[in-house]
């Protein structure tokens, strides 16, 4: 038993790990725990270095620092396309496999299918006929503003409509825990406003858990109740800003001095990132 | 000068006239540089010399200078090295008691040639039938395999092959003696050659025969050692089977050739055969047989003495 | 907004020197255009024609004799003449290439979805579709023919044989070179085998499974000549090959080249079909297929 | 930071029902992974031996007698002691492979590179390697060996024909396959037809191209083969078509086998080579031959 | 000649096209003009309706606006990949396939060549050998930040590297016209803004024009004289803003009150674009 008790307050280590203030806004139960998690290429390139998260149940949490930082192969780890080089990654409840919506950096639609068909997937890989989650299909693609391209083909769409499909994909069956990297870089201001807004009211409404990776330090930090500022070569976490302002978020927050202090905090913290 | 000869197989006891005569300087003697070309299953010399690419052909029988009679081909038959013709039908031992009963026979094997050539004939005249015809794809193993079928064959060469791995003797029935009657082994020339060099003609088919009498009657070796050169595959053993088979069955020195000499040829025999096959249907009728062949150079006897000498005959 | 003002199309005629530039480029893309759009089809029949132009000369100039390569007006004519003979005996042969291409489809793409199941499986049974794609077909023909008793049956395996290997082969290929995000993206899904199979790698597959199957259809076709070759079958009811096999002993040389321009005819067929085929299944997606601009 | 503090890498055993999934995860993993990589080397072995095996009990259990079906061992036997003559027909057979191969590569990349530098010319002269492709060999072998004085140039030609057209088809396809936008990017930089070809579409062509060559090895051996065949070489320095031929009609079918075998297994050995150089000149970039994690 | 008198007025009415105030920073020659371009695809979706514009030589214009709205297509239609379905696109001086710089929307790498080799292509196409010219890739690898990753191939890279990769590829033959689609779109503001600056510090040496696709307001003020503010279905030009700042523009001037005004006009601009 003893041995127990001494992983229990490692655990703790892990939980209240990364640099900075652990908040009250994460209360939901441990959903995944990254332990000392390293990622090296080609054996030399540190991708990620030692690093340790946990993601509660209902978290948003933001994944800010360089390109080439190790953002993208952290969610790959979480996503399980690929394994620790050494450290561990522990899911409680048997999470891991189960019911995820993913947003790749690039869009990854098929091109031999058109968009609601592509958005189709997840459901299609479920079982699901196209007629039986037709609804869903078209208000995910509505609320990227895609439902007049429904029977488009990938090749016929602009960049950020493209991503916008990924978007609407990850979403249509409104996982528990959605991955998203970088899904609105390709998108222009005010499409992007409005599309934070989108994640928080579906994020309020089915409760999920997000791991985001973005470049914008507003964007972090009106979505995400955690910031997790990463630098590069090697990878690894240098803070973690806690955004412990409540949810709902609106265009208010926005404007709120909060919201300015916590970007400077962000920003202070990515510059640290790239150390100049 | 050098002259070409295409054979229709792979080297073999077979052809030892000509490689006798090769290899002892028969041809050599006559002025003729005489290079053998063999043939096989996909091989086609016929083409090769009416394109002008050898000089000399050899042709199982008659059938074919009759298609080309007919397609106005300008093609001759010069000699005839064997009397009858060796081809032969095998069956499993006892299988048949009479060649009249091979129409009951579910699966004969028999080459593509021989299907446009004998079989046709067979049809007609002893009631065979198109279906009962199998591939014949040198291969003897599926006629071994099934006790019901029959196959094509020389009766120089497979009926060896068969008792040797088969393990038995197989009835054999000898196409000539039921009135296949054409002559064998002919040796064919374009019109052109024989307009331009008749003394390669007559250097060819007096050698060739001139071979033969040596190779049946004289000493073989010369001609099977360019056999074995030339084909690696081949066995003494096999060998001396087929020449045994040729003089027992009396394929090139029998009837006419005891005469005229080996080589022989016989207006009236080949007219008869003809006949035949006009009234099988295989060929048209009405074709001036006597284009297609000359006796100028087969019948004068060149082989006699030689034969003489070697057997005191 | 500009366009209202900007509304007379064929707009100022500014800058004459820049302007004749761009008009001499409009032109000569128009010339091209339309030149395209003739020669699609006259030149293809041009060159038909002028192929047997030079075909008809190099048998005058060269005196060759009609029973090594006939003129190609007498093969027309007995392509005429023998029409009912040759096109009967095309029916069945084709009625080969067809089966055994349908056959070789399936079980090339049947064995290359097993082979891309498990890697294991595939190495040790790969080198087996090499040793039969390796195996000439008149070498092991009599053993096929002792053990299969329909000839029909015989002949299909025969021309299988010939024709799967470029199914099988490319269609391995192209399983193999689905996109890996998109792989990823259906491992996260939680696919199973069957639907990444269905969904994503035989979909990626497509364009190179077509393009063995072009290649599979002229060796299906050649593989139904050659199995009636060895299958040999006589009389009523065969094939071209015993078309050519029968004319050619019969010395009947320009019936065999009808036989052999109505092979070639038919592969070219095949060919243009499978080639539709393949455009109409990638038209909307794939490179290979797409028609761009420039 | 939180790597120095979580130095103990193997970590903490908290939360024993979680833990023990993951290393169960792990352990498979791990097992999987070992027998994977003796499998690798094993399985096929396996799969041969039991091949052996399972034709010597066909042989024994249906009575095949030697001159049907030989035994492995007798075959084995025969190979071993016709080694001289056998090995000596190899050579040539697989010379003549190799120089058909090469020439295929040649011819078929050539045509390619022409096809795809002109739509029109594509369009006037693909229908005639098609054409190409679907002839029986056997039927124009005359007309080859007529106008070709050369035995061993002809047996190439013959090979070639069997072997060009998997290389032409599939490179066509490479070629056209190029992604659009760096084509694009080409157009802007003013890329020559020649760069265009050279830097952009030849690479893109590469795995479509090395998936035609994999095809092409066999069909030129088996090329070699039939050209043997058709040329009909006997005699000293002739090929396996011969030794098969003869040896047949002799009714030496251990001798066959052992030379259908020898054909077999440098089919598979062709195939092999073809597959390893695919590997290594694709490993670095291509789909088909990344090693993926998971 | 008084049909050359019209013409000429004609194009002073492009010219001084769009809807706002064409500045005093557009100073050189005329380099190419796009009168009333469209271009409709599949027959029935405008995506650029009657675009009129004229560049200058020594512009930096970007082109502003919501996903869809036809940016990228406008760039091609320059760039000459595509071509207009009604309308003009004139070349000043021939220069229309000459001397140009382009960065897509994808990354577009080859990836069967190392990052080098991928920017060496440009040189390459000008039949220069890459002995010759490595000081200048490498030197354009270090302005992006990837001189370690020269002999990296590119799914080796994260998606912000390989952005980077193609950025460097447009520059590195320092072309006279530079066309960029989003070309920072995948970078952490920081690195964006060393590029931001890097650029212009380019500009200003080699004295090019550049087109350049952002959604970023602050960006495209900072960056160019001329912001061509876009809208969607049927992609359209509705407002030009001019921003007068005088070159060299640096850190000072994105706190300047005149930036912040300029950001507010472009940022009404596209919310009118975006018609909320
Ligand atoms: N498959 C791979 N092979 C080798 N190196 C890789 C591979 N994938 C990523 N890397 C390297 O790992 C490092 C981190 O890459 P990653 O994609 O995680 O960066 P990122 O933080 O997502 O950056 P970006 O914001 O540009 O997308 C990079 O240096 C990259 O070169
Ligand atoms: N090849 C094509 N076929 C059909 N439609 C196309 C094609 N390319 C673009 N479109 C359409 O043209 C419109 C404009 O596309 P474009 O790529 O120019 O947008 P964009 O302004 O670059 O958008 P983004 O910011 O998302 O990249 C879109 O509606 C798109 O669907
Ligand atoms: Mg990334
Ligand atoms: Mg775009």
């Amino acid at each position: 038993m003893s041995l127990e008790g001494t992983d229990v307050a490692a655990t703790d280590a892990v939980t209240k790990g990364g640099a900075t203030n652990e908040d009250g806004t994460s209360e939901g139960a441990p959903l995944l725990t990254l332990s000392d998690v390293s990622k090296v290429f080609n054996g030399d390139l540190v991708a990620l270095n030692g690093m340790s998260l946990q993601v509660r149940a209902g978290d948003f949490v933001s994944l800010l620092g360089p390109s080439g930082c190790g953002k993208s192969t952290a969610l790959r780890l979480i996503a399980g396309l690929s394994h620790p080089t050494s450290g561990k990654i522990d899911w409680t409840g048997g999470q891991g496999a189960g019911d995820l919506g993913v947003v790749f950096q690039e869009p990854t639609l098929m091109p031999w299918a058109t968009v609601a068909q592509n958005v189709w997937l997840p459901w299609r890989l479920r079982g699901k006929s196209y007629a039986s989650v037709k609804d869903k299909v078209l208000e995910a693609l509505a609320l990227v503003g895609l439902e007049k391209f429904a029977g488009s083909y990938p090749r016929e769409l602009s960049g950020g409509m493209k991503m916008r499909v990924s978007i609407a994909r990850s979403l249509v069956t409104n996982p528990r825990l959605i991955l998203m990297d970088e899904p609105f870089a390709a998108l222009d201001e005010i499409t992007r406003h409005k599309l934070n807004n989108d994640l928080l009211a579906l994020r309020a409404k089915i409760g999920c858990t997000i791991i985001f990776v973005t470049h914008s330090v507003f964007e972090s930090v009106f979505l995400s109740n955690r910031i997790v500022v990463m630098a590069a070569r090697p990878g690894r976490v240098i803070h973690e800003v806690a955004v412990d302002a409540p949810y709902p978020r609106d265009e208010e927050f926005r404007t709120s001095s909060a919201y300015a202090a916590h970007c400077r905090a962000a920003s202070d913290a990515l510059h640290d990132a790239i150390g100049d | 000068d050098k002259v070409s000869f295409g054979t229709n197989w792979l080297p073999e006891a077979e052809h030892g006239g000509y490689y006798q005569a090769v290899a002892d300087g028969t041809y050599a003697k006559c002025g003729l540089d005489v290079t053998i070309v063999p043939g096989g299953p996909q091989v086609n010399n016929r083409a090769m010399m009416m394109a002008g690419r050898l000089t000399f052909n050899m042709d199982g029988n008659f059938l074919q200078p009759f298609q080309a009679l007919k397609e106005g081909i300008p093609l001759v038959v010069v000699a005839a090295d064997f009397q009858k013709d060796p081809q032969i039908l095998m069956t499993h031992p006892g299988r048949l008691k009479d060649f009249k009963e091979m129409k009951t026979l579910p699966k004969i094997f028999v080459g593509d040639n021989a299907y446009q050539s004998l079989y046709q004939w067979l049809e007609q005249a002893y009631g065979l039938k198109a279906s009962q015809r199998a591939v014949y794809t040198f291969n003897a193993a599926p006629f071994i395999a099934d006790k019901n079928s029959a196959q094509q064959g020389y009766v120089t060469s497979e009926p060896y092959a068969v008792e040797k791995q088969g393990g038995f003797k197989p009835d054999v029935y000898l196409m000539a003696d039921l009135g296949w009657n054409t002559p064998a082994t002919l040796v064919e020339a374009m019109q052109s050659t024989l307009d331009k060099h008749p003394a390669w003609v007559k250097c060819f088919v007096e050698g060739s025969a001139i071979g033969w009498a040596n190779y049946l009657y004289g000493d073989p070796s010369k001609g099977n050692a360019a056999i074995l050169k030339a084909n690696p595959e081949m066995t003494q053993d096999q060998i001396d089977y087929s020449i045994k088979a040729m003089k027992d069955h009396g394929i090139v020195d029998s009837g006419l050739s005891l005469k005229e000499g080996i080589g022989a040829m016989s207006a009236d025999q080949i007219k008869s055969f003809y006949e035949k096959m006009v009234k099988s249907g295989v060929v048209d009728k009405g074709l001036d047989i006597s284009k297609v062949f000359t006796t100028k150079y087969s019948n004068s006897g060149a082989s006699l003495p030689v034969k003489k000498k070697l057997t005191d005959k | 907004m500009a366009e209202t003002r900007m509304a007379e199309t064929e707009a100022p005629k500014t800058r004459p020197g820049t302007k004749r530039i761009i008009d001499r480029e409009e032109a000569a893309r128009a010339r091209r255009r339309r030149i395209e759009s003739i020669g699609r089809w006259t030149l293809p029949l041009v060159v038909l024609v002028l192929m047997i132009v030079l075909w008809d000369r190099i048998c005058v100039w060269n005196d060759i004799p009609k029973y090594i390569l006939p003129r190609p007006g007498l093969v027309a004519e007995t392509l005429w003449n023998d029409a009912p003979i040759l096109f009967k005996a095309l029916l069945i042969t084709l009625r080969t290439t067809i089966l055994a291409l349908l056959v070789a489809v399936i079980g090339g793409v049947g064995l290359a979805v097993l082979f891309t199941q498990s890697k294991l499986f595939e190495m040790s049974f790969y080198p087996y579709a090499v040793v039969l794609q390796v195996t000439p077909i008149v070498a092991i023909a009599p053993l096929i023919f002792i053990y299969i008793s329909s000839k029909i049956v015989g002949m299909l395996l025969c021309a299988w044989i010939v024709a799967f290997f470029p199914v099988l082969s490319n269609t391995t290929l192209g399983l193999n070179s689905a996109d890996h995000n998109l792989r990823d993206l259906f491992n996260i899904y939680g696919a199973t085998r069957w639907q990444r199979l269905r969904y994503l790698q035989l979909p990626s597959a497509l364009p190179y499974f077509l393009g063995g199957l072009r290649i599979a259809g002229g060796l299906a076709l050649i593989g139904a000549v050659v199995a009636e070759y060895v299958a040999g079958t006589g009389g009523v009811g065969s094939g071209l090959a015993f078309t050519i096999l029968e004319s050619s002993y019969r010395l009947n040389i320009p019936r065999v080249f009808a036989a052999l321009i109505l092979i070639a005819a038919t592969g070219v067929v095949i060919f243009m079909a499978l080639s539709l085929l393949s455009h109409l299944l990638l038209r909307k997606w794939h490179e290979s297929a797409l028609k761009r601009e420039s």
